[in-house]
């Protein structure tokens, strides 16, 4: 078998070194009746790497792939051409195959990349601190509320409506151990978000604000007042941002008061990979550092007075405080990680800027020739590269018309909110730089011809 | 040559990405264009490209050297999983595309639940968990929504004091009070202690088996059998399953639910620190509540089971714990090695690591303490302690030492039960002439700090860096680039 | 431009340390005739990465690939699967961006591996010494002939008529101007070879004889009795393999005698490419070896005493020897001999052995299978993973209709012979370990089909 | 830590590879199966994957640092080329398959023929030749095909002193005599003396240019045109195109045939020492004699012209130069890297390489003697000598030395023109940060050098290797690895 390297002379040298007679001899310590005398029953013996691989390419087949079809779909996952040195640099083996920094004399290179990862995500949502990043999205705002309870000594936390459902429910899931309260709403199909509604029940009560920007239907609204009115109670306002690419067009949170910015990485380096394995990012001001979740990277010296870095302030976490721990998470997503911030050192500041702009014209340009489409109405007023249409049916199952295609049109409401028959009717359209005219064409065409 | 950071050599007017130019249009940022500058440097694709690869060897990583981790297990990641994973219809796929579209990457995450829950012996698994601790995490909330379901608060989880850190941080988070089992003389749970423990406020027990001191808990399922009694749920940390694999099913041994390290047994790569992926194996009495979302499989046809469809025949689910699906890039690759191996090279992993790690005891113990060696063989790790090394000599020095004998460290100072831990695991991967090797620097090692040897302090001299200042990292943390005050003189 | 780093500003202040008013100034030296006042015109300008990607996805998928249709083609350049792990490694920017080492204390790295490959090729091929790659088997065949010469201070080569075709042909350009003369023959449809011819005409003048092995039709013979005739008349016997993995299961040519034995090693890691860039194999006596054409590495110590490598008896290469080297070549196929060296290492004895096991066993029954087929004659009697078929009608219309049924069914000899009405239906099928069962079926009821 | 051979830590029975196994047949194998042991020790994937990884960190690349090789132009290698040439479209397709399922492959051979020739401004392009060298020896043949073409045999090939040592021994190789042309004291072609040495024996001369010397040869139109009034043709060595491509096309200059080193100016990876690619621009009067096969395009569809469809429109071929098509790989590399600029870009390519070139000529004249600078600018390269330096110092310590600073040296002693050159070449994708660093270390090694430092002497010593024995070497070669006589005790 090609990945173990004993040979069966070898085991039987070992065997002999260690004096034991056979193999069974070292798991004397389980019990007889959990002993399994061969291969588990009902499961294939080894394959060739070829077998392997030919299996893999025929599930990959049976896949409608983003790139080959005209695709516009995200709704907190968005599909950006990577370049390929990102791919290539993840995948030397030194960063690829590296253990979790411990030991940094030998990982000053995973250490630096984490330092310049942590120093790029505060500069992009204009916060102080970043850490060295999360699982996702999803849990990093979680993560962000139970730190608002931290921080505030308050449990009840007010979500926006424009957050994104995934989000909320695994808040709520969160909530139902932790005893925290949330109060949130269903999105409404208009241009407005909710934020009269969260600065009107904002009070002493409150640890914690949480708006998504852009929000989940593309809406993109200015967070000051919120942010004035919580910090008037003592609450925080937390900016979660799905599509970071946007913050090279529109401003940083930490700009309008967000005391902690959270967000799903995913959009620059990772890809859609289905859902996962993303990179979530975390941010705050620098008073609350110690309040933050996951690990953090920081700088130091050696004993020759070199600069260099290590892992630092880990008696926040759980291998040194265990049950005292701010969070119980032991990974971050290191590699993802990596991949963001080669992605950004690569686009730079010019690069970003202009990745932005093009992603705005783009989707400004499908958006205006979408709503031409009799009975399709724009919802939003502001947007960056995602928009909400307003179909005259239901949406979800034109999604399927659409696919029956070969064209992936978008994320339907109906799949993000079941049962919410007031937002059926809705289509989520994402428009990054992949998307070629030819594309839009495409998929209006094919819409038209669905609607009518 | 050392490297600066991109901070330093990049600017913003620089960029390695040649982009499309836009076309012009009335902007509908909603009077929020950004104005003040962002402070992202530039580099040119062969500036990043040098830069990366420079850093890169400031690294040790698997594909350099052994990496004797105890716990960790840090093994051979063969490149054909990072192939499979990159197949265009795997990575360029959306998370909420329609099923129909999706049905081969669903099959991908169905065929790797059925391997989980065959090899573990369980009735389901939930796959959604993004790493080992979130996998705790999931095993947790599903044992605190069986109880609520049956009416039955439960306040206290038990934990052995050798249990990974992440274990009690768990049981805190779902708001449970963690209390301490303690360890018997041979590095094992005391039965009778639990025993006397467990009554009607015990939610449940986490324990790791083999445990993190690499010894296989002889009394696992007279432990299961207590614990049910008592009305709670046992929880096994599945960190150590690769000494067992294909050679033992947990459910045979009465746990409720475990988690699956995928970058440890199945050998997704660890990336410098994640991403993991997580997935729990449940017994029939928690699989009804585990989480949303979830592949089932109905005739020839893939479903993803979401908050919507759930109702009908999963209603009790405590709900979602991701975005999305989990870590399907780390499922791909996971699913490739098992399949690599099939049930009988499984069967020999679990084997040759158990075999590799008592090459390992076998070969120190006459110059490091081996607390528990005399109790029997060891699983798939070997542990010792500091106990004989010179006044003033640690575990650390050791581990130091051993990193300028071209090696990474063993894990140090864990489990907490043994003074000075040094926990030894050297997986299925590494050959017999590494091992000796290794034995013979460590021995070497060893050996100057039982001696006293001073070069010994000032160890590593070889490595990217000598020692480094963590307390002065921490006193004042230190964790963004800034602009020095003053800027130096040009040029 | 990505691939730029000067920045205009960088620009304008190097011109002033050197004192250009403008770039135009440092192109002072050409003739004013010559010089372009901006880009050449009908060429477009640059573009971006997923622009060439995609255009590159465009071209790439006019093409039939071998791997996801049934696939028989060898005749030179054969289809193994490739570990995965082979191409990560020839990725690693120290082997893919390295120089020529000639800087030996920087380059240990590509030194070891061609030391280790040299020893691998020619322990594979039965001989004493190999060199550290040609540019391909055909030129290495070609290489080959000239060494004889210089050797022999002959200039009469007789070429078996099983030689590859393209083989013949490259040596029949070359001699025009070395004023080498060639002997050589069409092959004939039957199971025999021309050795008889080539015994007959073996002579005082003859350099060498240059026999293929597995030879263009399949078939094996052995050539002890040709190196015995040749060596009484003072010629060498040079011998071809273009299918490396056939040595796993048939004697080496060395050990029949082969003073000179080169080969294409493309099967073993490096893919098929369309023809290119394959590696040439080129082994010897040791006596020849200052007679040997390319770079070779050796053995040594460096200034401590420790083992090292150097390219060595560069005395016979063109940048010392210039107008009197033993060839003109400057390059070798590095990373392609790292390819093959990799593939053969992950392989082993036993594993080049099964693998040539499984390509012999598969081999023998599709060849069962297809000359069931009414009409369809096999006429190889012996073969190791390619075999000659004869069909009823002319199999070059027969391969293009396979092809339009998504079968690629092999190499008519009538693309490898133009004009040769002789050979025209005959059809030369390899069948490796990437060919399944199901694969020949498909092939075999489509030929059935077709020839009826 | 060392790494062994792979001989010294393999064995016959280990293997990496796990196959199906194979179908029991009577073999047909002509009784010639294998029975001697072919010697193959084998590796387990792990075991490789760490051998060659662990190996390749002992090499200098391109992405590890600045390679200031004159004449070899290594550049940066855009990841983007490696992707594509690995598509299944072009990597995994047979070159004998029928043109109609090739057509991709065809159009990518055909777009950048167009692209060579139409930056060249000539009129027919050869693609099959596999390296610089090959490709000298297809313009070479071409003109003695044409010369052969017009019954007008000629004997000799006029080759300046500095030229390439593959130039006159590509000549040598196709039967011609080779005598010298002189330079002059600037450098450059003596226009005088060529102009005197041609008449009815001189087949043609073999120019480069830029030069050696990295200069223009001012006088090309001149030399084209007394070489071609002397019924000569003029072949120009194209591996310095980098440092003109897109702002002067050789076919202006009067050039016959031209090579293209793809692993130069269009970026394709040295890989250690090739594979190479060497394409071949002809003129109107050489291209008739171009080989066989090349891509020709026939309304929507590509057409390979092989031996028997040349015959109807291009019967005058001097033949086939290799099996198959050429060197596919390298020609979507090139493409891709030659799209990626555009005609704009290219443009910039060379000026950038220029101006890169003069700032390091401006960096380092004043330590190092500069034959050629008191003549003007020069293009891509900048040439020192050795005059200057301590008695017993040469250009090999400054080599050397330069290995320590981080460095690859560049090129030495070649051309052969100068006394100890050293040729120092840029390219367009260094920055001007890492030039301004190259030229600090590279004054401070010629300062060593010139002051007599003795530690100069006894570099690198921080390479992975001290000064290595190339005597002993080619003494005694040893090109095989070969059992120790007495094998070493048992572990």
């Amino acid at each position: 078998m090609r990945y173990l390297p004993l040979t069966p002379s070898d085991r039987q040298a070992m065997l002999g070194v260690i004096g034991a007679k056979s193999i069974d001899d070292l798991f004397v310590d389980v019990p007889a009746q959990a002993r399994l005398d061969g291969p588990i029953q009902g499961l294939p013996n080894h394959a060739s790497e070829m077998a392997v691989e030919r299996h893999f390419s025929e599930l990959a087949r049976k896949n409608m792939t983003a790139s080959h079809n005209p695709f516009f779909l995200g709704a907190g996952a968005y599909k950006h051409h990577v370049p390929a040195s990102v791919d290539h640099i993840i995948q030397r083996g030194e960063f690829l195959t590296a253990y979790t920094p411990y030991q940094p004399e030998i990982a000053q290179g995973t250490l630096q990349m984490l330092f310049e990862f942590q120093t790029q995500v505060a500069r992009l949502f204009g916060c102080d601190v970043a850490n060295a990043s999360m699982y996702d999205g999803s849990t990093a705002c979680w993560e962000a509320i139970g730190m608002a309870g931290r921080i505030t000594k308050r449990t009840k936390a007010l979500l926006s409506s424009g957050l994104h459902p995934h989000y909320v429910s695994v808040a709520k899931t969160m909530a139902q151990y932790t005893g925290d309260r949330l109060d949130t709403a269903l999105p409404e199909l208009s241009a407005q978000t909710d934020s009269a509604r969260l600065l009107d029940v904002i009070d002493d009560d409150t640890s914690c604000v949480v708006v998504q920007y852009p929000d989940i239907l593309g809406r993109i609204e200015d967070m000051s007042a919120i942010a004035a009115k919580a910090h008037a109670h003592g609450a925080l306002l937390i900016a979660v941002v799905t599509e970071p690419v946007a913050l090279g067009a529109i401003k940083a949170p930490g700009e309008m008061g967000a005391d902690i910015v959270v967000g799903e990485g995913q959009s620059l380096g990772v890809g859609l990979q289905f859902g996962g394995p993303y990179v979530g990012l975390f941010a705050c001001k620098e008073k609350f550092v110690r309040q933050m979740p996951g690990r953090l990277c920081g700088e130091t010296v050696d004993a020759d007075g070199k600069r260099g870095f290590v892992l630092t302030l880990s008696t926040r976490e759980q291998h040194i405080r265990r049950e005292k721990a701010t969070s119980n998470i032991c990974t971050n997503s290191g590699l993802c990680a990596l991949a963001f911030s080669i992605h950004l050192t690569l686009l730079g500041e010019k690069g970003l800027r202009e990745l932005a702009s093009l992603n705005h014209a783009l989707a400004v340009q499908a958006a205006d020739r979408l709503s031409q489409i009799p009975g399709v109405e724009l919802v939003n007023d502001s947007f960056f590269n995602e928009f909400t249409l307003h179909l005259p049916k239901e949406a979800r199952p034109v999604v399927r018309a659409l696919a029956d295609r070969k064209i992936l049109g978008g994320v339907s409401l109906g799949r993000l909110y079941p049962g919410a028959d007031s937002l059926s009717n809705g289509l989520l359209v994402a428009v990054t730089e992949t998307a070629t005219s030819a594309d839009v064409e495409t998929f209006a065409a094919a819409l038209q011809e669905i609607l009518t | 040559l050392e490297e600066a950071l991109i901070f330093e050599i990049g600017t913003a007017g620089t960029t390695g990405v040649d982009l499309a130019e836009a076309p012009k249009v009335a902007s509908r940022l909603g009077n929020l264009e950004r104005h003040r500058d962002i402070g992202l440097p530039g580099l040119s694709e062969p500036e990043t490209v040098r830069h990366y690869t420079r850093l890169s060897r400031q690294n040790y990583a698997i594909d350099l050297g052994f990496f004797p981790l105890g716990s960790c297990t840090m093994k051979h990641n063969p490149r054909l999983n990072e192939k499979v994973a990159r197949m265009a219809g795997f990575a360029d796929v959306h998370p909420l595309q329609p099923v129909e579209t999706v049905q081969g990457a669903l099959g991908v995450i169905h065929e790797l639940a059925h391997w989980l829950i065959t090899l573990t012996g369980m009735k389901a698994v939930a796959m959604s968990p993004k790493a080992g601790a979130h996998g705790e995490l999931c095993g947790i909330l599903a044992i605190r929504a069986a109880l609520t379901a049956r009416g039955d608060a439960r306040s206290v989880i038990l934990c052995p004091e050798s249990a990974h850190g992440t274990n009690p941080a768990t049981a805190a988070f779902a708001g449970y009070a963690v209390e301490n089992i303690p360890a018997t003389s041979e590095g094992r749970v005391d039965l009778a202690a639990l025993k006397a423990r467990l009554g009607p406020d015990v939610a449940g027990v986490m324990i790791t088996n083999p445990n993190t001191c690499g010894l296989f808990e002889r009394d696992m399922r007279d432990i299961s059998d207590a614990v049910h009694a008592a009305g709670g749920y046992v929880y096994c940390d599945g960190a150590n399953f690769n000494a067992i694999v294909g050679r033992v099913r947990p459910g045979d041994l009465g746990i409720d639910a475990m988690h699956i390290n995928l970058h440890k047994t199945f050998s997704t790569p660890h990336g410098g620190g994640g991403p993991g992926s997580g997935p729990v194996v449940l017994s029939a009495a928690l699989a009804p509540y585990a989480p949303l979302p979830f592949v089932d499989k109905d005739g020839d046809q893939y479903q993803l089971v979401e908050e919507e469809t759930a109702g009908e025949h999963h209603g009790s689910s405590f709900g979602r714990m991701v975005a999305f699906h989990g870590q399907m890039g780390m499922f791909t690759r996971a699913l490739a090695y098992i399949m690599s191996h099939g049930a009988d090279g499984l069967r020999q992993v679990a084997e040759d690591a158990v075999l590799n790690a008592n090459y390992i005891l076998r070969g120190l113990e006459d110059v490091l303490e081996a607390p528990f060696a005399h109790s029997g063989p060891c699983m798939h790790e070997a542990l010792f302690s500091d106990n004989g090394l010179a006044d003033g000599y640690s575990t650390l020095d050791i581990a130091k030492g051993l990193i300028d004998e071209g090696y990474h460290p063993m894990t140090v100072y864990f489990p907490l039960v043994v003074h000075g831990a040094m926990l030894i695991e050297p997986t299925e991967t590494e050959s017999k002439a590494t091992l000796h090797q290794f034995i013979g620097a460590l021995r070497s090692v060893a050996q100057r700090a039982k001696a006293g040897d001073p070069s010994l302090k000032s160890a590593p001299k070889y490595a990217p860096r000598r020692r480094l200042d963590e307390t002065q990292a921490a006193r004042k943390p230190v964790l963004v680039w800034r602009e020095p005050e003053h800027a130096v003189a040009a040029e």
